[in-house]
């Protein structure tokens, strides 16, 4: 494994922008906090001893590399193209999430921030935060959305064990947008001594590049273990979109090799037809939220909607916008999943493959099964499963009328 | 660039500008509250236009948005109620204050000529830096209106030059690291920066975040051309308990800051 | 990794005995199917093409091998000798239980079993046979006691959702002897066409020999990453003991090693000077139980007593024979751990690592920290860190007077 | 070897071999229930001593084990029992049926004179093959007292060899795979293993597991030269209103298949 960053595309340009997407989009506060952590990033993703460092830490406490498994009975099941996935959920906390965490509370350490903090919707980027903050010894607050709180109660637990102070947050719809707006106000306030640690590829300049190189080790293992495996590259990556992190990282080593098809796979809740669905890509426009330019859902006065998945962590009504820039130039093709085919593969993946996935990836697996099924015996589709489905147990036990 | 912003800017004056937010406490007071302000001695006005995502306030005007969206307020009908504003005020300036989205969706390329109809001067995005504005900022410029930028006690010395040099109407300077509303004000800290301002630009200054009654806007005047004040105003109309109560509130508050700055 | 098994001790004799320890003490109706077993593996353990799949199945579907991490921080807080941990934490399903069901499934489908049964105590065992049988598409039934059903609802599910069906079982303690008692009789009954996949290195011969082998995988990774990356063998090892499986596994590569310290922790629950806890090598006597002679917890009559401990996993009165002989040889030192020590340890881990340890691990993370403050700097102790915890964060939460 | 075991098989005469759980239903009932057994016609008798994980058996005598254990029951009391049934019957061989551990805890040494003193005949560990118990059949030996073995369905021609070759007394077929109590017999399926038992040993053949009544006692008899009956009995006396209740339904029982196994 080896977490250097390989260029394979020339965007963004300098100042964030991935065409007409992207930017630095906050106020004049935060404006050279941003500077400060472009520099910084600029500098220390080109140190030596930073970049072993974080290749260390990826190894030993992420677990990585993480494995390409061969989902033999699904493949069979579907009837058509070879389906890999990419295990991300064996990483530490359970998810790719925290790939980028590793790397940004280390970016923090050495900036000298001692508090770092975060907003959460699910909780997983939220565990994924405050899980490395205890071992750098950062104090570490998590904003969350009241509604999201009550909702997962074993995440929040999970963040105070590993001593976050989580801060409720009761404006707006009391969930992750509002977290993340949350999250600014209190960097704004503390931003000389505090690092915000963005969970997905949205936000101003550099996150969506930092957050993408962080995340891109995962599409350069997989790149590299299917040279090694399989001798070739697959022929369609699938991944889930929420704010597109892990897609991305998936996707981003793969730019450059044309005959890779990729596909982004959006929430579409209980349809794209509906207005209860997450599915900026698909059905958004592009606007301006947290920061950047991108796709996002809102109403015609330009309020950003409430949106609606089954699967918390992609609940978010923006994307990061490299995904706005892979739609709008056709390199990658974003596709909606509604939550019922999302739960029909939550199933099929745990039945034949004895594998639960994260209701986010569930997503990726239900529209790979889709494609699997409509391609030819001799192609290969990798799909990133990009966390396990531990943290959704409760959920879908709600749905099937128990609790536990 | 607004020609009444730059008249109400008067030598030897410090000027008073309230902040309201459209819509809020009732759709059909703002119009009569923005008269009370210039009736107590405002100066300027300055609109919020409500936004779902107001990432830059803190709890009042939060609040205060997400009412104000609540009963329906768009950008088109901030437009409604500056033009309306306009049939009895063509003098005291009036500036939006708000977020990129909304005029994202209204057109960034339709907006500055609504505006201009509408009798508006000048624009305030919190969200949007220079950087990210510059077609916006000509089209504006084009129909006369002003680019109020802001300049942070974080920013530096090289993006100081840029935004003296894109600014507008005059600039806003943020008087401490946080958000609206909140209780961090050292009026002393503003010397400098605001020094370091005027020796980059000709535009008057005025310092807003934080003001919250005539004696910190006193406080505040000794450095500044102009103090804002948003959250403290925006909490006593939230409290009023119909519109003669409101507009009454919003005159006395008014009245009362003016007092104290013609006092200083 | 390499799941060839290398011997590194005598023992057992060909029946199964370690010393006076293990035998095979079952009704006569299954001993012929311990001999087919005994067969069996004795075949298959040797088949190169078994192994490779095996070996496969370890690396893309388990994530092996599991990393050595070095606790810096809890080192520094010990302030002795170097802490690292064996991550076996970061398996699929998130424990060492894994790497015996992987094996014991797939060599259940060499024999042509078509169905398996397992016991479950906390539902560890039985997450991890549910889930390779789904992959292996196999009939899968799991005995666990109505106590435990009820205390470890989420694991149930988790079966459920494999598509194993779990069966309650009622009589005794209701907790996990009572399971393995149901699942024996379920065994003699259906003998025929059923593997009976026990769950640590407990049972008769060849199951303490089989389990451990299928474990070692966990001391044979580690000796030699402990040479890559050390360029030397630990001074002590730690493990925690319930039945013992991930103790032997880490312990049995290093037996030759004379300079290798081992200490197995059991639990201690409220103290050894009480009847609550679960430790039979620190605190019982030598007998038979579930088919091999070994060190249990009974009364004068010879009945098996209740056992206590907070952590559901080690709560069993009895121990795989191995231990019971490498303690009257020497080899191994068996120690205890109290709940509230353990609990302790947990916390400590979650704040200063970011890892939070299953509470069975957790008492090997207590007895280590201990070791630890009582060694040079200049010495290791290996610690293995058998699973993750988030199985136990409703217990913990409950402790703490939370309802998640 | 006992003497008495070996008398109580009579040529063309099927040995009734009832098995009850000692102190279940009542500690004090049990030596009455074992003479009343015995006035049925029972030719030997079986005396369950309960453990608490009795791996090889069906709930009735699981749960009889449990009530047995709670009333305080122990290998010694068990002893003593039969200790007590000795004083008015010297004739009816005893053997004790039971797991390996209260044995081990009482003292594998110590045990088989213990045993013998008692008066008790043979003993039958359901979980410990011959092959686990060389030194401890040797020490009953020793002491007089028989070691039944199980033979299974299941078990092969080379440890039936060694089986036949370590039994003493008689020897007990497993009637199927499975549990005590379960209903799962096939008398005719019992014909070809115990004639391949009695191709190897002299000693007589007893079937047990799924015989409940008269009926099936019948059905097997045609083929072994003793029946034992376990859970039908056990689930009968645990019914038992009082101890003559008990002592009634145990006598009127074994006389019922008694009878039915004269009469074929
Ligand atoms: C397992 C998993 N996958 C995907 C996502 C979506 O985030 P992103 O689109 O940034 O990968 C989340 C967010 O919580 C997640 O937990
Ligand atoms: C994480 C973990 N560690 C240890 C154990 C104890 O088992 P053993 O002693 O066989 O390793 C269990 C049992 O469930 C477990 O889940």
């Amino acid at each position: 494994m080896n977490a250097q960053v390989q260029q394979t595309s020339d965007q963004p340009d300098e100042s964030g922008h991935f065409g007409e997407y992207g930017g630095s989009f906050v106020s004049e506060t935060l404006m050279h906090a941003l500077e400060e952590l472009r520099e910084a990033w600029l500098r220390w993703r080109n140190d030596d001893e930073f970049m072993a460092r974080l290749d260390r830490d990826l190894a030993y406490y992420v677990g990585r590399p993480s494995p390409i498994y061969y989902a033999e009975r699904l493949t069979q099941h579907c009837g058509g193209a070879r389906i890999l996935l990419k295990r991300e959920d064996l990483n530490h906390t359970g998810a790719h999430k925290i790939n980028n965490t590793v790397g940004q509370n280390l970016l923090a350490w050495h900036m000298g921030k001692q508090r770092v903090i975060a907003e959460t919707g699910a909780g997983q980027h939220g565990v994924a935060t405050s899980t490395v903050a205890a071992r750098l010894n950062q104090q570490c607050v998590v904003y969350m959305g009241e509604t999201d709180i009550h909702r997962q109660a074993i995440n929040v637990f999970r963040m105070r064990l590993m001593g976050a102070e989580v801060r409720s947050v009761t404006s707006g719809s009391k969930t992750l947008k509002d977290a993340l707006n949350e999250a600014m106000r209190d960097w704004v306030t503390n931003v000389d001594d505090t690092f915000y640690v963005i969970g997905t590829v949205a936000g101003p300049h550099p996150y969506p590049v930092m957050v993408r190189d962080f995340n891109a080790i995962v599409g350069r293992e997989a790149r590299k273990q299917m040279l090694e495996q399989y001798e070739e590259l697959p022929d369609a990556l699938v991944a889930c979109v929420g704010g597109g992190s892990n897609a991305i990282g998936l996707f981003h080593p793969f730019i450059g090799d044309r005959d890779v098809a990729m596909y982004g796979v959006e929430a579409a809740g209980r349809g794209l037809n509906t207005e209860e669905h997450a599915a900026s890509l698909c059905a958004g426009k592009p606007g301006v939220l947290h920061g950047c330019r991108t796709y996002l859902l809102d109403d015609q006065a330009g309020q950003i909607t409430h949106t609606h998945s089954v699967s918390a962590g992609l609940d978010y009504p923006g994307v990061g916008p490299e995904h706005s820039w892979l739609k709008d130039e056709g390199r990658a093709t974003y596709v909606g999943v509604t939550d019922e085919e999302t739960l029909a593969a939550t199933h099929a993946l745990s039945r034949m493959e004895g594998i639960l996935p994260a209701l986010e990836s569930a997503h990726a697996i239900a529209y790979g099964m889709k494609l699997a099924s409509e391609m030819r015996a001799d192609q290969t589709i990798l799909i990133n499963l990009s966390g396990r489905g531990d943290k959704d147990v409760q959920t879908l036990a709600a749905i099937e009328g128990l609790e536990l | 660039m607004s020609a009444r912003i730059s008249a109400s800017f008067q030598e030897g004056r410090c000027s008073l500008i309230p902040f309201i937010t459209v819509g809020d406490p009732h759709v059909d007071w703002t119009v009569d509250i923005m008269h009370a302000l210039v009736d107590g001695g405002a100066d300027l006005l300055e609109l919020g236009v409500p936004f779902s995502d107001p990432m830059a306030d803190g709890p009042v005007i939060q609040q205060s948005s997400e009412r104000a969206i609540e009963r329906g307020v768009t950008l088109e009908s901030v437009l409604n109620t500056v033009r309306e504003f306009r049939e009895q005020d063509q003098q005291t300036p009036v500036i939006l204050m708000g977020y990129m989205n909304p005029v994202e969706r209204f057109g960034e390329a339709d907006f500055p000529a609504a505006a201009a109809a509408a009798g508006v001067d000048g624009l305030l995005l919190v969200d949007c830096p220079p950087e990210e504005a510059q077609v916006l900022h000509q089209a504006l410029e084009q129909e006369g209106l002003s680019s109020i930028l802001l300049v942070a006690p974080t920013t530096r010395e090289a993006r100081l030059d840029r935004i003296c040099g894109a600014a507008s109407g005059f600039i806003y300077y943020v008087s401490f690291k946080g958000i609206t509303g909140a209780n961090r004000l050292d009026a002393d800290a503003l010397q400098a920066p605001i020094n370091a301002i005027r020796s980059r630009s000709e535009l008057p200054v005025a310092a807003g975040f934080g003001i919250n009654d005539a004696e910190s806007a006193q406080a505040v005047a000794a450095h500044s051309d102009g103090v804002v004040i948003g959250s403290a105003l925006v909490k006593l109309l939230a409290e009023s308990e119909d519109r003669e109560d409101a507009v009454g509130r919003a005159r006395d508050f008014v009245a009362s800051v003016r007092q104290a700055l013609d006092n200083s």
